[in-house]
């Protein structure tokens, strides 16, 4: 394992005291229990918006905390998601007495801890609304399983969220914003390697030289498939092609496209990508409004990509293009 | 010749052993059908667990069991800190503030214990989660209160949780990260399953 | 190799297709010869800042190209200076009459391109003072060797002198800025791996599973030096020592610090060393008033990092603070 | 028996194909001390002479030379775009507007190309470059005129060059991007002078 850390117990706080360092106009991070906090928090009367999950995922959430999006976000250790003394930490700090948002990925661990999390929470007071983002169409849905995971698409509802709760829509409004984004929004990614997890030691799975994991979550869990190696004309399609079908986006839609890189690989590729589904989107005749394209929803070092495609309307524009300023998204301010 | 608080923090350092040993094991068997933490996970929550027995041993068996229990909700997160902090925080609950637990308040404590697992997590038999491994030991816990000690009632319950464990080899997961595998979880021992085998044992060995 | 691309021979122009299409706001691309240029150039009687190298350092330099930065970038092939008619079509597409300074890595092929580049252009009439950035301290320098190497310090020169030309000091003055930050910039690096260039087709070198490579450079080049794999606390003053001894920076100096990582080392890691290297710093009674956290000099998938410290005073905080708008650096705008 | 255009476009075609032959090798030996990309950028600017060259030969040798050396120039990048293209410039203007180029008007090109390569790269015979080929090959070509022929010329060259190439892997670097490895290039072929070598073994096989 080869890592820049100098003890696997303590990799969380050690580079949160960097990040504090690296972002003290934006950030204020406590640590016990570990919590990023936007730097002027609470915002009266503005309903907070707060996050969190496992770590490893950077810029994800903690680079998304500041004006126009989060007011804080929960860091568990990597790849676990944080314990419910977090989230009731992170929503007082944030409590502007607007209530809260609270916006989960769905995953077993995420789910169980951030309701006890915000029931905790509720005892303090605070009127906590908690939406499950479940993008991943990798994973087939059903009452019976754990149900799709939250990837990629979770950056795009604490955009729209957070934008919408800096202009002083409430709580109800906040919440029902999240629900549509996490209604029209879908992911699937691709893993041509595996990723580290500093504990572990070890890579999380292994593939072969001309073998790459299709439907891979952004945990190093193994994906759906295991698919020959291809180029890139090939697998875009193999992530865009599910995500179509699934909503299904159809001749005509107004979209976001989302290209994110898994952490280890380089913003050419994931450029060339990008280039390559708009293409295949134009073919289509669906309109790519809006764009972002980079490593925003890691997996460590992971080498590898995924795709996300939010239906856009005007509301979801202008929430788009409203100014943020966080550490990893910056306009308009 | 019951259990006092005293003994059910000799149990939970015994269980804080035999996490740190089968750490490495947890997180192998984590890596191949999830993300590879449980292992790393349980040990960081057992390790705060037993800091906090050697701060103070609360003074009844129940305020012990609490005590684990908001230790690991507080520490290990992931799955596994709500669903073994639910069912260590049910288990406090059934055995009330008795001064000492028989053999009938362990199985109790057990069965209560699963129903917080259940409650929390939805998982029944057979979706290859650690019920699957909980549910047998609480069934065999039962059916050995009559005319045995805790011990007896705590081997009976590793017994039946190690058979139970290994029947998930086989399946299909239906909940938890193993999921959205499919058929690929196939063949694996689930890393919950094995974590509640272990955890028995380790209880069991302690009463002995 | 495993990359997200279709052809080495085309990678270049592939991804420069989906950059175009990703900041079509920012930026026009040019695909024969080459150039990434800002979307409103020329500005009229505004000082030209033009940049480029060779392809796989992304976001450098294309990702600079915008308001308050670069007014083009001219991409080379993968690892591989760009050709002088590139230059020479850069500096005709930006000239807004008021001259261009020419920002160059210190490199043999990059002088000797951006040279001709140069000379062509000066036929065309245009004004273009060259400045060659050699930050990194790896590097003996010496008259009779190639010198040192431009590295991270780029983005530095590329930042302040873009901000002092979009305020509108005239070339002279430009000219001066870079040489005054290339006079006081210092960098080094080092690799935990080597990356892949894609015609190549295998990585740059190989490293044992306990080595590092100390002083790499950013072509996959190997270092000075391979040496034992360290805890972060080591690492990151085998970086900074030869920095503040190459200077040298003293106590009481005002500095920006820079913890650029090489494309596959995660954000965390960043942060982390970003942390110690700050402690450090603090420790020896430099005050560390500006930072920039993140990949953007890299070199592929490569996993490393590199530190770079420039020496401030009120005139580089002010233009380190202008707005700058490009795809990679973004604030005030 | 002198050279035409047709003759100096012939012998560029085959040294694309040389070039083309040895790309994997040069970008070996570059990757072992350099940044592994010689082979692949010769191998891009050689190539696109040649569909220059499809497309039309020029009149004379010295303007196929100098077709050589601009789309050189605009293709290959790196140190040995601007090198080799400087070179060839060089030659084309030493050659002047000759319609044939005989045994001595050779020589004096291959002199006039390490004028320009020297001029450019400031490298001194030693510094581990493509100067160590070219420089014992200009002598050996001038040495080769009197009484020899192009072919003789150049056979001379590309045997001493290809002794000059050797020469350089004891050496350390001190001029391009070897330079920066230290004593670490010691024991490794430079590349550019490698590629200098083959460019006059496949002149030379093309003139006789
Ligand atoms: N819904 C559930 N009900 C019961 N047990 C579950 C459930 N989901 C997961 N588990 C158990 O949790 C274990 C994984 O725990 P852990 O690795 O700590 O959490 P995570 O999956 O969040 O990384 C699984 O092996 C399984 O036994
Ligand atoms: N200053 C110089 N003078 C002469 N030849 C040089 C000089 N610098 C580098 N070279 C030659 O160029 C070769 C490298 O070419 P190439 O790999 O194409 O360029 P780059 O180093 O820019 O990647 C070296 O092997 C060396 O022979
Ligand atoms: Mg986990
Ligand atoms: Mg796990
Ligand atoms: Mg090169
Ligand atoms: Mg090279």
């Amino acid at each position: 394992m080869k890592k820049i850390i100098n003890d696997p117990a303590t990799v969380v706080a050690d580079a949160l005291r960097g990040m504090a360092l690296a972002h003290a106009d934006l950030l204020d991070v406590q640590y016990d229990p570990a919590v990023v906090v936007r730097a002027d928090a609470p915002v009266p009367r503005k309903v907070a918006v707060v996050s969190g999950g496992g770590s490893g995922h950077e810029p994800l959430h903690g680079g998304f905390v500041g004006r126009g999006m989060l007011d804080a976000a929960c860091p568990g250790a990597v790849f676990t998601s944080p314990t419910p003394d977090q989230v009731q930490a992170a929503l007082a700090r944030t409590d502007g007495g607007a209530g809260a948002v609270l916006i989960v990925k769905n995953y077993t661990g995420d789910v169980l801890n951030f309701e006890t999390g915000a029931e905790l929470a509720a005892v303090d007071g605070v009127d906590v609304r908690t939406v499950v983002v479940d993008d991943d169409v990798a994973v087939r849905d059903s009452l019976f399983t754990a149900g799709r995971r939250g990837v990629g698409g979770t950056v795009l509802v604490e955009k729209v969220v957070g934008a919408a709760a800096e202009r002083g829509v409430g709580l109800d409004g906040c919440e029902a914003l999240a629900r549509k984004v996490i209604g029209q929004v879908r992911s699937m990614g691709l893993a041509l390697s595996p990723c580290t997890v500093p504990h572990a030691g070890q890579p999380s799975f292994a593939l072969g030289d001309d073998e790459m994991e299709l439907g891979v979550g952004i945990h190093g869990e193994p994906g759906r498939r295991r698919v020959p190696l291809a180029p890139a004309d090939s697998l875009v399609p193999a992530l865009l092609d599910p995500i179509l079908a699934d909503l299904p986006f159809a001749e005509g839609d107004r979209v976001l496209l989302f290209t994110n890189g898994m952490g280890g690989t380089p913003l050419m590729e994931l450029y060339l990508a990008h280039g390559i589904a708009e293409r295949l989107l134009a073919e289509r005749g669906i309109t790519v409004e809006r764009r972002l394209v980079g490593p925003y929803v890691t997996s460590l070092e992971m080498q590898g990509m995924s795709l996300t495609l939010l239906k856009l309307d005007d509301e979801l524009v202008e929430l788009w293009d409203a100014p943020v300023r966080t550490a990893a998204l910056r306009w308009g301010v | 010749m019951g259990c006092t608080a005293e003994r059910v923090a000799e149990a939970l350092r015994a269980v804080a052993r035999v996490v740190a040993e089968h750490r490495d094991e947890l997180v192998r068997l984590d890596r191949e059908i999830g993300d590879g933490d449980h292992g790393e996970n349980l040990n960081r929550g057992f390790a705060a667990v037993v800091s906090k027995l050697d701060a103070e041993v609360p003074a009844t068996p129940g305020a012990v069991l609490k005590l684990a229990a908001t230790t690991l909700i507080s520490t290990v997160g992931g799955a596994a800190g709500p669903l073994y902090g639910t069912g260590f925080l049910r288990a406090a609950a059934a055995v009330g503030d008795a001064g000492e637990l028989d053999a009938a308040a362990v199985a109790g404590a057990l069965r209560a214990a699963l129903e917080g697992v259940v409650a929390r997590g939805k998982a029944v038999v057979g979706d290859k989660t650690m019920v699957d491994a909980l549910t047998p030991a609480v069934g065999a816990a039962s059916a050995a209160v009559a005319g045995g000690d805790v011990a007896g009632v705590l081997d009976a319950a590793a017994e039946a949780a190690e058979r139970g464990a290994e029947s998930t080899v086989p399946l299909v997961a239906r909940k938890g990260r193993a999921s959205y595998l499919g058929e690929r979880a196939v063949g694996h021992l689930d890393p919950g399953a094995r974590s509640t085998s272990l955890l028995l044992r380790a209880l069991a060995g302690s009463a002995r």
